[in-house]
């Protein structure tokens, strides 16, 4: 959002606000004192389950686990941290020389704890064990072991629903985020390739990670992207397009301006030309920042394609754009304002069809808009087989009432029909949004003062294009700021070999991105 | 004074930027103006018109480097003081109302003749006043902007112009020299007032980012205006020839009545409706120009009063649109506004390099 | 506060747009012409022919019935009023819904109206904004309304086949095509427009030729030969069957036909003294459509360039005869060569190449250059 | 014990109900006249001339569209004689089938003869009616108005839409006067008197011709094309319509051609002693449609302002001629300008106002005319 001057910097506790009524004392020694202070937090969980054990050798030394079930892997737990413990470990020098040599045992034997650390006082002890970290205490000893042995179920790699492609990768990314990372890591194993993590949410305190090449990215761009996370004060965010909103440059405009995707091999280019990539844990969608006008209209098959095909696409997705936006309101234009503008046998089939009709233009097209509108909303919200056919059967049985009953000619329902198909054709959903709203202003225009009004919509949403920002990148950079370099990638693409330089319109440390492959044949 | 990153543009975009305030809706009168008095050599005096031009360009240039890091009302109020200097500036801005409100007046006249004839000219003068204020109240960075992407837009519309060509007759241009030296002469004068805009350097040399490029850009604007006026003015001579010329009110656009395109019956109404952007451009970047010497002047922070500067200028602008009678005293105030150019373009840098070279260097803050 | 003010200003903006649509026209309330006929009111032919008084005119239109179920698909319509923008203003008396006057393709003049000088009637189509300047001009013997009123059954309406007839005629036929825009760039000094010329023959309407122009009034006609070798010299690009008959002393050697497209002229112009002299050379390019059975072109190799030179004799000789004709009877240049002389000395002949007796003491000479390109299938 | 004898209470209600539905009517059974005609009948014309009291009849033809598929015509034309209009109504049933429903009448053309005798009473059913909106446009027809109903009509659907494209809003097309239902009671307060369009049967297809001049509700005149121009600027009702100039110096012409003019108007009434003099201003904005070719605006300063000057002069002619034609003929005020009188000096004027009020009132005319624009050439 914009980054409204705040009176003072958010300090550290008053972000954490919900830990405060957690006292931060120091753990004493002894287990059951340890236990007594934990009972209060974690009594009435059902799923917090506290294990006791005795570790082998005489006089048995008492030990509790503390973890909550289905979050960790029980089988690390049981066969390779507490079998170890509880059978062969040697007790004498477990109580002289403190928990440390106890790390050292636990970590020889136990192989798969990723990371151990220790805690000292209650408050963070409480906080870890609800992060889904497996807790050792031990009585004698005043440190207590924070493993993090995460598991638990959760969804397969599967294809994204909703950006299917022919010859791309069938992996899209789930719920987990180290997943995610591991699936954008497998792709690029470059070195430079950064991965933090923040936490966002007093109450969530879910995991997001801002992924960036280091040598490549703009460190403004970068510092921009975190301090904006930082700044996040919110309770909790479940999905990544809360992030979205927050961190997005101009909220009440209508187009999007942070890219989101469910496909790995659609933000790893990103990621080489030096955009900053947001995965929140629990979502699918990451998000990639700072997003172009022209990049929701490229799809990640253009770069898969042959160069003549993928042009071709890129070139047919620009027409449907400016059809979905501008046919409804150009008929409405045409049809009420400047029919001389129609070759003559157009207009006289034009005007018998809409003899019959009672309606004005604008409202007929108006109706039919709202109709058609609802019957996808409708087909979205029902399970998928009934929301196809229920597309597809109110489509064509509406409109052949209309027409029969008069109510509409049927060349309104033909133009609304392809505008909303073109409409569909984008690639990016945000921009699918976007569009289907452009069009009622427009239609207005349209309907009130003709082609007139019509151009009037276009130069204030062109303004309105090029005065956007996405984190200091202008939104509509090849064009506006035009840089002729880059569109060679902006309505066609051309040839893989000959994309040498990074897009100059996202600022870059070094621009050279590949050699010149294969000899020049001047 | 002025933070450099936020509000100043690349030389590459001052090019579009002049352009922008040249090109307007009187690139359509034009041949009719300078056929008017040249006959069949206008070509000739359309290149001969753009040395004024030039010379503004390369005086006001001279200006800017002389006294670098000083916006236009500094300048004014350093080498005149307070008052002679402020005099100075509100002449300048009522100036640019003046001929900002013919431009105005004389786009929203060609939309109401052709797109709207029963809408009174007061609504069709409230939309281009409205794009006015929203386009200037988005800062330079995004004027510039647009007006680079309008230019692109401008030229690719122009070439639909050269459509009917084919219909030439390349006996309407000869015999060459016939008109006489005082005629080309006239005619040069005629088109030197379609060069005007070129001031906008007047204000936009201090929001430039690399100062040392203004006269580069400034001279490519010119050529690139010159070449559009020469292909525009050559096009009406081959196609109407001289006797006709005199009788069309806007031979550019009647170009596009001439051929029938098989799909397309009407050119000229698609034409119209692209060429909206252009049409007010050089209100906008006009009054955005005034708009910010206007708020120097008075000392208001630009970032936030920008704004209501520029309202109250559009509101000004619109205000004077709507006196003239009609469309045929808009083209007789049009030649007093040539003269207005004159003075600002070539009057201001002179008289500012006299008072420089008398002040000897030393201002009076 | 910027807000509050931006708020102002959309309300106003909303206000205006809503209140008013101003141009707002249903398109099926609107009535779109295919056809319009300028005709002198019947009370003012007399006066006109002396050219005094003020003549009354006649609009006819032919406007499309949109209804479904309506008896006949047209409707006729006429209104009189002292110029055509003032008979168009009658309509809304005699006809519902608005006229858009633009829509019309092909605009008929009556032959009393062509004679009387057509300047003021253009003059509407002429200054209004909606109107494209390519409709296409004809001029018909008798009253232009009784070509349109004449009956149709294999068209939808007189306007289609005047539209199929008349649109780029000069690429199926000699026949010249005049729009709106050729009209009035022909009225400079130098220059004189043509139209075609329909006849109304036994309740059909056919092409017989060319109506020739002195500024805007008709002065004479051409028949159809005539009008070829008057295009051929002004050198529209048109294309045509012209047949050929090669004598040699006395019986007939070959006989057929050839399709000539017409590549335009060259127009050399010298002057000695105050006499001047031309040289037009027609280029003719043409492919054999048939000729005798038993000729072919193998076995006598010279026939290729007997009918070649037939051609361009029959034609010189054609043009010669209409120059001749130009010359005496219009004694006005409607082919198009003076415009030479204004080239070179624009200043001192403007106003004298349009008086009467200029063009008759030019001595113009025709050549003509024919090739054959091809023969068709057969040798 | 009490929910028992709620629930035999509702029961009750729900049979009453079913057997109510008392409102209720099938569309298809319904007939919706597009265009109605009231005439005086035959018998009634001929009573009329020789005793006043004889009863008068109206004559009311209605044109039907025939709702049946395949049904041979598309419309019909049904004919029923009553005292008054609602009585022509009420003898529908016996020849037509379906209820009647004339709430939907577009159209209503009153003959000559009829409106002659004054139409307030036989308008009641259209005022009275709740169901009948106020939006018909009325005609006066010359002669019958129901001739002109039955016309064959080959190029529309019916007669009706032919007259409802030449009536309805048509101000914006031309200079004939709109009249509704609503106009016609709003202009018979004090000092106003209404005015109707006036059609004629020509050659099979009714066209406009003027103007029907009202005292109150009778008809009392007819004005012709020109003189209905006046009239309407002269009343001040905006319209759009073409108006043809000749401006003539010693008796050569020196330009033809045409304005496409729209109207507004401004009166000013002032009085000393007891006659009251008005000013009208009439405000003519045209754009030029035509002129006499060869003269360029920009080369002739002053044609503009001869042209404006040569309107202006020829309209302030027509109105004057029409003024005094109103003042002798019509004897009343039919151009609207009595109720700025009676608004300044209400009480007094208010009886006086309509008798031999506007003959010895003095009224001056002043027109402005401004060329807007001059199309597309110089």
């Amino acid at each position: 959002m914009k980054i409204r001057p705040r009176k003072t910097p958010p300090t550290a506790d008053a972000r954490d606000r919900s830990i405060k009524n957690i006292p931060d004392t120091k753990l004493p020694v002894a287990l059951s004192e340890k236990m007594q202070l934990l009972k209060p937090y974690i009594e009435k969980n059902y799923d917090i389950i506290t294990h006791s054990f005795y570790l082998e050798g005489n006089p048995r030394l008492e030990a509790v686990a503390v973890y909550i079930n289905q979050v960790i892997d029980i089988e690390i737990l049981n066969l390779h941290i507490l079998k170890p413990l509880m059978l062969n470990c040697d007790r004498e020098d477990l109580l002289t020389s403190g928990s440390h040599t106890l790390i050292e045992t636990i970590y020889k034997t136990s192989i798969t704890a990723s990371r151990i650390a220790k805690i000292a006082n209650l408050s963070s002890l409480v906080q870890t064990i609800f992060d889904g970290i497996t807790i050792l205490m031990f009585d004698g000893l005043d440190d207590v072991l924070a493993i993090d042995i995460h598991g638990g179920k959760s969804r397969n790699i599967d294809v994204p629903p909703a950006e299917q492609t022919m010859r791309g990768s069938r992996e899209g990314f789930i719920e987990r985020v180290d997943v995610n990372i591991a699936l954008i890591r497998r792709r690029l194993r470059d070195p430079n390739l950064v991965v933090e993590k923040t936490l966002v949410g007093r109450r969530t305190r879910t995991e997001v990670a801002i992924l960036y090449i280091d040598d490549i990215a703009d460190p403004q761009i970068v510092q921009k992207v975190k301090d904006r996370i930082n700044q996040m004060d919110i309770d909790g965010i479940v999905a990544s397009g809360y992030v979205e909103q927050f961190i997005e440059d101009d909220p009440s405009s209508l187009f999007p301006q942070v890219y989101s995707s469910e496909r790995p091999d659609k933000l790893v280019p990103y990621l080489l030309e030096g955009r900053v990539v947001i995965i929140v844990d629990n979502t699918p969608l990451a998000l990639a920042v700072p997003a172009l006008f022209v990049q929701f209209l490229q799809a990640p098959e253009d770069y898969y394609e042959r160069t003549l095909f993928s042009s071709y696409i890129r070139l047919m997705r620009y027409v449907a754009w400016i059809v979905a936006v501008s046919l409804p309101a150009s008929y409405i234009a045409l049809l009420s304002y400047q029919p001389e503008l129609l070759p003559y046998d157009l207009l006289i089939s034009f005007s018998k069809a809409r003899v019959a009709v009672p309606f004005p233009v604008v409202v007929e097209a108006l109706i039919m808009e709202i109709i058609i509108q609802l019957v996808i909303e409708a087909g979205l919200r029902l399970p998928q087989q009934i929301g196809q056919t229920v597309g597809v059967v109110s489509g064509i049985i509406l409109g052949q009432a209309a027409i029969t009953a008069k109510l509409a000619s049927p060349i309104v329902i033909l133009i609304i029909s392809v505008s909303v198909i073109c409409t569909y054709a984008l690639p990016a959903s945000s921009l699918v949004l976007s569009t289907r709203i452009i069009r009622l202003p427009m239609m207005m225009l349209a309907a009130s003062f003709g082609l007139f009004g019509l151009s009037f919509g276009a130069i204030i949403f062109l303004t309105h294009l090029v005065s956007l920002e996405s984190m200091g990148v202008p939104y509509f950079s090849p064009l506006a700021p035009t840089r002729f370099s880059d569109l060679k990638d902006t309505f066609i693409r051309t040839f893989m070999w000959k994309m040498n330089k990074r897009p100059v319109s996202i600022p870059s440390h070094n621009p050279q991105r590949q050699g010149n492959t294969g000899e020049e044949n001047d | 004074m002025k933070d450099k990153t936020s509000s100043t543009i690349t030389s590459k975009q001052l090019i579009f930027v002049i352009i922008g305030s040249q090109i307007g809706a009187g690139i359509f009168a034009l041949p009719r103006m300078v056929s008017g008095k040249a006959g069949e050599d206008a070509w000739i005096s359309v290149v001969l018109g753009a040395i004024i031009p030039f010379l503004s360009v390369f005086l006001i240039e001279r200006l800017g480097r002389r006294m670098p890091q000083m916006g236009f009302t500094q300048m004014a109020l350093g080498l005149f003081g307070k008052n002679v200097g402020s005099v100075l500036i509100i002449l300048f801005i009522a100036y640019v109302l003046l001929f900002e409100s013919l431009v105005v007046r004389s786009f929203a006249e060609i939309a109401n003749l052709y797109l709207l004839p029963k809408t009174p000219l007061a609504v069709v003068l409230l939309f281009i006043t409205i794009s006015i204020v929203y386009i200037g109240s988005k800062g330079v960075r995004v004027l510039a902007r647009l007006n680079e992407i309008l230019f692109y837009f401008g030229v690719l519309l122009l070439f639909i112009l050269i459509i009917p060509v084919g219909q030439a007759d390349y006996t309407n241009i000869l015999p060459v020299g016939e008109a006489g030296l005082k005629g080309i002469a006239r005619g040069a004068l005629t088109t030197a007032y379609s060069f005007a805009g070129t001031e906008v350097l007047l204000v936009f040399y201090s929001l430039v980012n690399k100062q040392e490029e203004v006269l580069k850009a400034g001279l490519i604007a010119v050529c690139i205006t010159t070449l559009l006026y020469l292909a525009m003015v050559i096009t009406c001579l081959l196609v109407f020839g001289v006797n006709n010329l005199q009788r069309i009110l806007w031979p550019g656009l009647m170009l596009l009545k001439v051929s029938q395109v098989p799909v397309l019956e009407r050119l000229e109404f698609i034409f119209l409706v692209f060429w909206m952007g252009m049409g007010a451009r050089p209100a906008v970047n006009m009054g955005f120009a005034a708009s910010l010497s206007l708020s120097q002047l008075l000392k208001i922070d630009e970032k936030k009063y920008n704004t209501y500067a520029l309202m109250f200028i559009a509101l000004a602008i619109y205000i004077l649109a709507l006196l003239p009678h009609n469309l045929l005293s808009v083209f007789k105030l049009w030649d007093y506004a040539g003269y207005g150019f004159l003075i600002i373009g070539l009057g201001y840098p002179l008289l500012y390099h006299l008072a420089a070279f008398m002040r000897g260097g030393k201002m009076l803050v | 506060m910027f807000k509050k003010l931006l708020l102002v200003f959309v309300i106003v903006f909303l206000v205006f747009s809503i209140s008013g649509c101003w141009d707002y026209r249903d398109v099926n309330k609107v009535s779109f012409p295919a056809t319009g006929a300028y005709d002198l009111h019947e009370s003012s032919i007399a006066a006109a022919r002396q050219n005094q008084g003020e003549p009354l005119v006649d609009l006819t239109v032919i406007i499309p019935n949109l209804a479904q179920d309506v008896k006949k698909p047209f409707r006729i319509e006429r209104t009189t009023g002292i110029l055509i923008g003032n008979a168009r203003g009658q309509k809304p008396y005699s006809s519902p819904g608005t006229y858009s006057a633009g829509v019309a393709a092909v605009i008929i003049l009556g032959e009393d109206l062509a004679r009387a000088g057509i300047n003021n009637m253009v003059e509407a189509l002429f200054r209004g904004a909606q109107i494209p300047k390519t409709e296409n001009f004809a001029v018909a013997e008798g009253r232009g309304e009784d070509v349109l009123r004449a009956p149709i059954k294999d068209y939808s309406n007189m306007g289609e086949y005047l539209k199929g007839v008349l649109k780029q005629s000069e690429k199926r036929s000699f026949i010249p095509s005049t729009t709106l825009y050729q009209f009035g760039v022909n009225r400079a000094p130098g220059k004189n427009p043509i139209m075609p010329l329909l006849t109304l023959k036994n309740q059909k309407v056919e092409v017989t030729g060319t109506a020739i122009f002195k500024k805007d009034k008709m002065i004479g006609k051409a028949n159809l030969d005539e009008s070829r070798s008057l295009v051929m010299l002004r050198g529209i690009e048109a294309s045509g069957n012209i047949p050929y008959i090669i004598k040699k002393d006395g019986q007939i050697l070959d006989k057929g036909s050839v399709d000539v497209c017409c590549g335009g002229r060259k127009v050399k112009m010298d002057c000695n003294g105050d006499k001047f002299s031309y040289l037009i050379t027609v280029y003719l390019k043409g492919s054999l459509i048939e000729h005798e059975f038993n000729k072919n072109f193998i076995q006598n190799p010279d026939l290729h360039k007997m009918i070649e030179n037939q051609i361009a004799a029959d034609t010189k000789s054609d043009c010669m005869k209409f120059i001749e004709k130009m010359q005496q009877e219009y004694k006005v240049d409607c082919i198009d060569i003076n415009k030479y002389i204004l080239a070179k000395w624009r200043k001192e002949f403007q106003n004298q190449v349009d008086q009467s007796g200029f063009i008759e003491n030019l001595d113009i000479k025709v050549k003509v250059k024919m090739k054959l390109k091809n023969v068709g299938e057969l040798t | 014990m009490f929910r028992r004898c709620v629930l035999l209470i509702l029961l009750g209600i729900q049979l009453v109900m079913l057997a109510g539905c008392w409102d209720y009517r099938d569309v298809n059974r319904i007939d919706f006249p597009l265009a109605a005609a009231y005439d005086l009948h035959e018998v009634g014309l001929r009573a009329l001339r020789d005793e006043a009291n004889q009863e008068q009849l109206i004559d009311l033809a209605v044109i039907l569209p025939n709702l049946a598929q395949n049904a041979t015509l598309k419309f019909r034309i049904e004919k029923t004689t009553g005292v008054t209009v609602g009585n022509a109504r009420g003898q529908k049933p016996y020849t037509s089938t379906g209820t009647y429903s004339p709430g939907a009448t577009g159209i209503i053309i009153v003959g000559e003869d009829l409106a002659g005798t004054g139409l307030n009473n036989i308008f009641q059913a259209l005022f009275r009616g709740a169901l009948s909106p106020s939006i018909q446009n009325f005609a006066i027809s010359e002669g019958r108005g129901d001739g002109i109903l039955e016309a064959p009509v080959e190029d529309y659907l019916s007669m009706a839409d032919y007259l409802k494209g030449i009536l309805q809003k048509s101000e914006r097309r031309g200079f004939i006067p709109a009249t509704t239902l609503h106009n016609f009671e709003v202009w018979q307060g004090p000092g106003k008197n209404p005015i109707m369009p006036l059609i004629k049967q020509k050659n099979k297809k009714a066209e406009v011709t003027g103007t029907a001049i009202f005292k109150k509700d009778r008809m009392i005149g007819k004005a012709n094309l020109t003189e209905t121009r006046s009239l309407m600027l002269l009343r001040g009702i905006k319209a759009t319509g073409n108006v043809a100039f000749t401006i003539k110096r010693n008796g050569i012409i020196l330009d033809r051609g045409s304005v496409d003019a729209s109207n507004k108007r401004k009166v000013k009434v002032e009085r000393n002693g007891d006659d009251i003099n008005f000013l009208i201003i009439v405000m003519l904005e045209g754009n030029l449609i035509e002129h006499q070719f060869g003269k360029l605006f920009t080369e002739n300063e002053n044609l503009q302002q001869m042209i404006e000057s040569q309107i202006a002069s020829d309209v302030k002619k027509d109105c004057y001629k029409f003024i005094s034609k109103m003042q002798q003929e019509y004897r009343i005020d039919c151009i609207d300008i009595s109720k700025y009188a009676v608004a300044r000096w209400g009480k007094e004027l208010e009886d006086k106002v309509d008798q031999e009020f506007i003959e010895n009132v003095n009224i001056e005319v002043e027109v402005k005319m401004k060329l807007k624009n001059t199309g597309e050439l110089t």
